[in-house]
């Protein structure tokens, strides 16, 4: 619960300058776009496009620009543009990264920006890949809260501390950048993956659920979390910041603990 | 997976690099080791087969690789212990950026009283 | 072309369609068709909270709710509604609840509770604590919950389908009273898959429209790029009418030039408007509940500081969203993720410094009308037997000419819910209606004509062209000229549309094709929402007519219904017909508004 | 009426992502678990045994059959080599199992390089346990004293 505040005041002075603003630099750039349309070449090729952005444009502005003023078969995904929805997960100067999440401004504009699709999983066009083996491996943690017993009337109770245990993990938009960034999960494919192992967390660690047993059983598995080589490419690329390999090293823990 | 999907290589970070680094670093002593064992069963053939053998040790050509299976098992050795307490230890995954720099400095200083002994002694001759 | 043949088909996988899925998947053979894969729908962008008078931290109580929601849309409200919507209110939080939604929690362990706009208790006596909400994620949660219990029940999902034709039949039939109407039935929906290129016929017994909002047909909006008002368009064109399109949600808070939102519940939690000299404002528009008055006060109010020269910045075009009084560690808390947008996109730090922000279109308060069991209305009071409408895309109306915050998120889940059930239950009573011949004409013409166009027009000009007219002027203030001037803009850009070409002609992801058609749903409804606003000539809720500033309860306390009809002129565009429903009251009489 | 076909294409998984049965028991726990307890071990194992060949007396130099010899006599030295052995051998191969999972994609390439592995893994382990158990400092062509 919020503790009563008191009033602000009603008027203040503000800092000269307050809010930003002022004029909006613009420069130009190169994206360098690594394409690939299956029905016209066989093979994925570089091809660099030459943009005039400004200051406060992100790497998905300009996408949009070549697609809405160059080239209309340019292909991506997205929907929200603010960070939220985990659909343009893409690789940005060799790195996963959000499109949308990330500011020209923030990138060697002096050198042409790479982006191509996330690596590892199979390439449909573009930037567009096939995320149905990445939400499989989702799914197959029961990523559903499985309570036994009685189902109250009202709400379960959690306390505050309780629920900041798993906080962490709950952020996730299922974006992928995560586990296409791990060199494991490029090898071949069969690793449940970091997403599917944070999606696990969220819910082991709900103090409302009691199957946590069975998913620690699941990522048990051969190509559970004992895959992972703590290699941290997962946690560096998350867009929500979640602290993915401790939460890896959090379930690790957990089936350690309940079979020594 | 199709060869269209490959690109430039990943920008990984310390962790990434440091992981290939382990790996390459371990299947390196696992050879080693390899040959080792089977150059050390020699003393149970002959023991001048043996001399010859560790003699050929002593060469400076091989005390440079024997410096360089040294700086490997070093490396992967403190890497190693960083990763066990990214494991085990509940900060480890906060520190390991820290820890990797500390691997990396204690890899240098250890190695290098290493090195100007060994070197010293294999270059240095009777 | 494949058909599938299902009981229910839901378009739609966002906060609506996967409520309405677990319903309706536990009881009947269900498909749920989507553009995106669920866990992209935008519901998943809501941050504030959903407001339930649990009580939970207050006294409070579904009848406060009621009148607040019944005010807070400026009575054009149906009251009957608004009691499902607050009395269910309580049962949609528990339920989620019990599908492992993460909501905050108060010291007791129950489920904590803020302040949103509007909300008040004792009938606007002071504001109260009713929005549950988990951290300024709620809406991310909602959705993943509801996506994760759609997995525990094998919901079959068809993700990057766009639906985009209802097929429908007409039956003579009879009225009581004995005068003669052609009833619609619904048959399926046609679907195009994005991966493919392919076309999929769904036949269903019952279809439930969940395909969320149109804030795209505005430049400034916190939607997101897919919600084009496919659902509302697609329906329309079928010749089903739209209810109260004039009234779209501008809310107070995007940031400036952007238009992401930073949610309400940021007021809810303590921050204030300031203009350029330093001042809150708001306690000159609304003394009582100041920065927690409703949007369209909020938003108007912050319009008219910029218009008369109070805004900030170099062009003075915005005003400022002032944190810095609270305690930075309150802020992360609560509201960690606007903070950090704040940061990213205008590098602004709003523990330090206030933050630039501006109205952003945000929410159709209009759509497919339907009744309380969320059946689709064919005109003011005939249901089509098996359609059903549910979350923003449907007007049941709720939110009257103005929605309070959380109102949406629960109307997604208590409408949501309803249509699964009803949906589900219409399909075990019901035969397949025949599916008319070659159902995948329409499209398929559509899809050919945009494919073989070779005019001399880009899509992307004519959506900006647009979306900056609709900014413009069809945006918090109107008056008959800014709504003439669009209305003119619209029809000079369906000529064009006629012209257009697009340069991707292949079958697999072809986006560009269905940006294309999009601009197409588009426009429709940019001239309905154009065309109502001009026919209402008073101000009501979100829709403020400069010329007519007031309320006009003797000639406009209706809903408007607009019709596609070739042969009807309205406004001077030919082929809309508007109409009028009257708005049900059950206890409360409309009031002045005041806060 | 046309036919309706139940699995759409939005549902169908790559075959090479498809995860084969289940792997029962713990297997990759405890070879987890081994990997990183047997490195504990071997960082004294092995920083001991560079540094009484290679740092103390002669170093390199100093190593030659009458060394190997001189160090056998001691158990502590042999119980050191075998305990070395083992655990690197174990902690080494498991690690290169680990390797062919992750870059032999093929079953039968997997098969047959683990195989490999094993049979080379097993000969060294039983060859440096005989030889440290039998060693005989009067094999032919020593030098020693004693002999
Ligand atoms: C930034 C933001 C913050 C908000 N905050 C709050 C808040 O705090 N509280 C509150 O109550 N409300 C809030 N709202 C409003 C609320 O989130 C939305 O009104 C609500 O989520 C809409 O849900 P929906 O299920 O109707 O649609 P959506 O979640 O938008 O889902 C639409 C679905 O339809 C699908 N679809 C669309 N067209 C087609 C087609 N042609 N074919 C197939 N599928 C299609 C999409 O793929 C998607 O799955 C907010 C809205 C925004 C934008
Ligand atoms: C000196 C002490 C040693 C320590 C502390 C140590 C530690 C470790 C640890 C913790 C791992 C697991 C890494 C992971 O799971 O990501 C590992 C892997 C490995 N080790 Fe060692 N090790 C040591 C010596 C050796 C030796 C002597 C060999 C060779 C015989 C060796 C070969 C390997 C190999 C091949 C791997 C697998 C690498 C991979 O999977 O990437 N290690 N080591
Ligand atoms: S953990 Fe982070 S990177 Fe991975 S899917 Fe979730 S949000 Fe994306
Ligand atoms: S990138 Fe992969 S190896 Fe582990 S730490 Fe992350 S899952
Ligand atoms: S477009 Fe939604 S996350 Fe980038």
């Amino acid at each position: 619960m919020s503790t009563e505040l008191p009033e602000p005041p009603s008027k203040i002075d503000l800092k000269p300058g307050v809010g930003g603003g002022g004029e909006i630099p613009s420069f130009d750039i190169t994206l360098r776009v690594r394409r690939y349309l299956p029905e016209a070449t066989a093979d994925a090729y570089w091809e660099d496009f030459k943009l005039t952005m400004y200051g406060t444009d992100r790497v998905l502005d300009a996408l949009h620009k070549v697609k809405w003023e160059q080239d209309g078969t340019l292909s991506f995904r997205r929907s929200c543009a603010h960070g939220v929805c985990g659909s343009d997960a893409m690789r940005i100067n060799g790195r996963n990264r959000l499109a949308c999440k990330t500011l020209l401004k923030d990138l060697d504009t002096t050198k042409p920006i790479t982006v191509e699709a996330i690596k590892g999983l199979p390439l449909e066009k573009d930037l567009i890949v096939d995320m149905e083996p990445f939400f499989q491996s989702y799914r197959e943690i029961m990523p559903f809260l499985i309570s036994k017993g009685h189902e109250p009337t009202k709400e379960r109770y959690q306390s505050a501390e309780d629920r900041e245990i798993f906080d962490d993990t709950t952020k996730c938009i299922l974006c992928a950048a995560c586990t296409s960034s791990c060199p494991v999960f490029w090898t071949d494919g069969q690793y449940f993956g970091p997403a599917a192992i944070v999606n696990a967390h969220r819910f082991i660690f709900d103090s409302r659920d009691d199957a946590g047993d069975m998913r620690l059983e699941i990522l048990n598995d051969k190509e559970g979390v004992w895959r992972c080589r703590t290699t941290f490419n997962c946690t560096e690329a998350c867009p929500r910041g979640i602290q993915v390999t401790k939460a890896i090293a959090e379930v690790k823990q957990a089936i350690l603990a309940r079979t020594v | 997976m199709s060869k269209t999907s490959s690109g430039t290589l990943y920008r990984g970070h310390e962790g990434m690099w440091s992981w290939v680094g382990h790996r390459v670093t371990g299947v390196v002593i696992f050879l080693y080791l390899l040959v080792h064992v089977l150059d050390t069963a020699m003393v149970r053939v002959d023991a001048g087969a043996y001399d010859a053998i560790i003699s050929t040790y002593q060469t400076p050509w091989m005390a440079l690789g024997e410096t360089g299976l040294v700086a490997a098992i070093l490396f992967h050795a403190f890497n190693g212990l960083r990763l066990i307490l990214v494991d085990f230890w509940k900060q480890g995954t906060k520190y390991q950026r820290q820890m990797l720099w500390g691997v990396l400095i204690l890899w240098v200083i250890v190695f290098a009283g290493f090195a100007i002994r060994h070197l010293s002694i294999a270059f240095g001759g009777h | 072309m494949q058909v599938h043949k299902y009981d229910v088909v839901i378009v739609g996988a966002g906060g609506a369609g996967m409520r309405a899925a677990i319903e309706s998947g536990q009881r009947a053979r269900t498909a749920v068709l989507t553009k995106l894969y669920p866990t992209r729908s935008h519901t998943g962008a809501a941050q504030g909270g959903m407001c339930a008078a649990l009580a939970n931290v207050e006294e409070d109580n579904w009848e406060w709710h009621t009148f607040d929601t019944i005010k807070g849309g400026d009575y054009l409200v149906d009251q009957d509604a608004a009691e499902v919507m607050a009395k269910e209110a309580i049962d949609a939080v528990l339920d989620l609840e019990k599908m492992g939604l993460p909501f905050n929690r108060t010291p007791e362990g129950k489920i904590d509770q803020r302040r949103f706009g509007g909300h008040t208790r004792d009938h606007g006596k002071a504001a109260v604590r009713r929005a549950c909400y988990a951290a300024d994620r709620t809406g991310h949660m909602i959705l993943q919950t509801l996506y994760q219990n759609c997995v525990k029940h094998n919901v079959e999902f068809y993700n990057e389908y766009y639906v985009l034709d209802l097929l429908m039949v007409e039956e003579d039939a009879y009225r009581e009273d004995g005068t003669a109407y052609k009833q619609k039935r619904v048959a399926g929906v046609v679907s195009y898959d994005l991966a493919t290129g392919e076309l999929h016929v769904f036949q269903a017994k019952s279809v439930i429209f969940a395909s969320g909002g149109a804030g795209k047909v505005f430049k400034t909006t916190s939607n997101a790029h897919t919600l084009t008002g496919d659902g509302m368009s697609i329906a329309f064109r079928s010749g089903l009418p739209l209810e109260d399109m004039e009234f779209f949600q501008f809310h107070p808070t995007g940031l400036a030039g952007l238009g992401i939102l930073l949610t309400e519940g940021a007021r809810g939690e303590g921050a204030i408007l300031r203009n350029s000299d330093g001042e809150r404002f708001m306690e000159r528009y609304a003394p009582t509940i100041k920065d927690l008055a409703p949007r369209d006060i909020v938003a108007r109010a912050m319009a008219n500081e910029v218009r008369e020269g109070r805004g900030c910045g170099p062009n003075k075009d915005y005003v400022l969203l002032d944190l810095t009084h609270l305690e930075p560690e309150h802020i992360e808390s609560k509201l960690p993720d606007i903070t950090e947008f704040a940061r990213t996109y205008l590098g602004v730090e709003p523990f330090t410094d206030p933050v630039p922000v501006y109205p952003t279109a945000h929410y159709a308060m209009g759509g497919v009308p339907t009744n309380i069991n969320t059946e689709v209305l064919q005109d003011n009071d005939t249901v089509i037997p098996g359609l059903f409408a549910a979350g923003e895309v449907a007007c049941v109306s709720v939110h009257g000419s103005n929605r309070l915050g959380t109102n949406s998120l629960l109307d997604i889940n208590v409408f949501g819910k309803r249509a699964g059930v009803a949906a589900a239950e219409y399909s075990k009573t019901a035969d397949f209606v025949e599916l008319p011949q070659n159902p995948e004409a329409f499209v398929t013409a559509q899809i050919e004509g945009v494919l073989s166009g070779n005019g001399t027009e880009r899509v992307s000009d004519l959506r900006s062209t647009l979306q900056e007219t609709m900014d413009a002027n069809v945006q918090v203030f109107r008056d008959e000229r800014s709504l003439k001037e669009a209305r003119d803009v619209i029809e000079d850009l369906r000529i064009r549309y006629k012209n257009i070409s697009i340069q991707d002609k292949g079958k697999r992801f072809n986006l560009d094709l269905l940006e294309a058609i999009e601009l197409g749903f588009l426009l429709d409804l940019a001239e309905v929402i154009t065309v109502a606003a001009l026919h209402r000539k008073e101000s009501r809720g979100g829709h403020y007519r400069e010329d007519f500033p007031d309320r006009d309860d003797e000639n406009f306390m209706k809903h408007s219904m607009s019709y596609r009809d070739a042969d009807a002129v309205t406004e001077d565009i030919k082929g809309i017909r508007m109409e009028t429903k009257p708005v049900v009251f059950t206890r409360y009489q409309p009031m002045e508004r005041k806060y | 009426m046309s036919v309706s076909i139940p699995a759409p294409r939005s549902q169908r998984i790559d075959p090479k992502y498809k995860r084969g049965p289940k792997s029962r028991g713990s297997f990759e726990m405890l070879a987890w678990l081994f990997m990183r307890l047997s490195g504990v071990v071997l960082v004294i194992l092995i920083f001991g045994h560079l540094f009484s060949n290679l740092m103390v007396g002669e170093g390199i130099s100093g190593i030659g059959f009458g060394f190997v010899a001189g160090k056998w006599a001691s158990p502590l030295w042999q119980f050191w080599d075998l305990a070395m052995l083992w655990l690197a051998m174990l902690h080494g191969t498991n690690g290169v199992r680990t390797i062919i999972n992750d870059y032999a994609e093929k079953h039968a390439t997997r098969a047959w390089l683990k195989g490999i592995l094993y049979v080379a893994t097993i000969f060294i382990i039983v060859l440096g346990s005989l030889v440290i158990f039998t060693f005989d400092p009067c094999v032919a062509g020593s030098t020693l004293p004693q002999c």
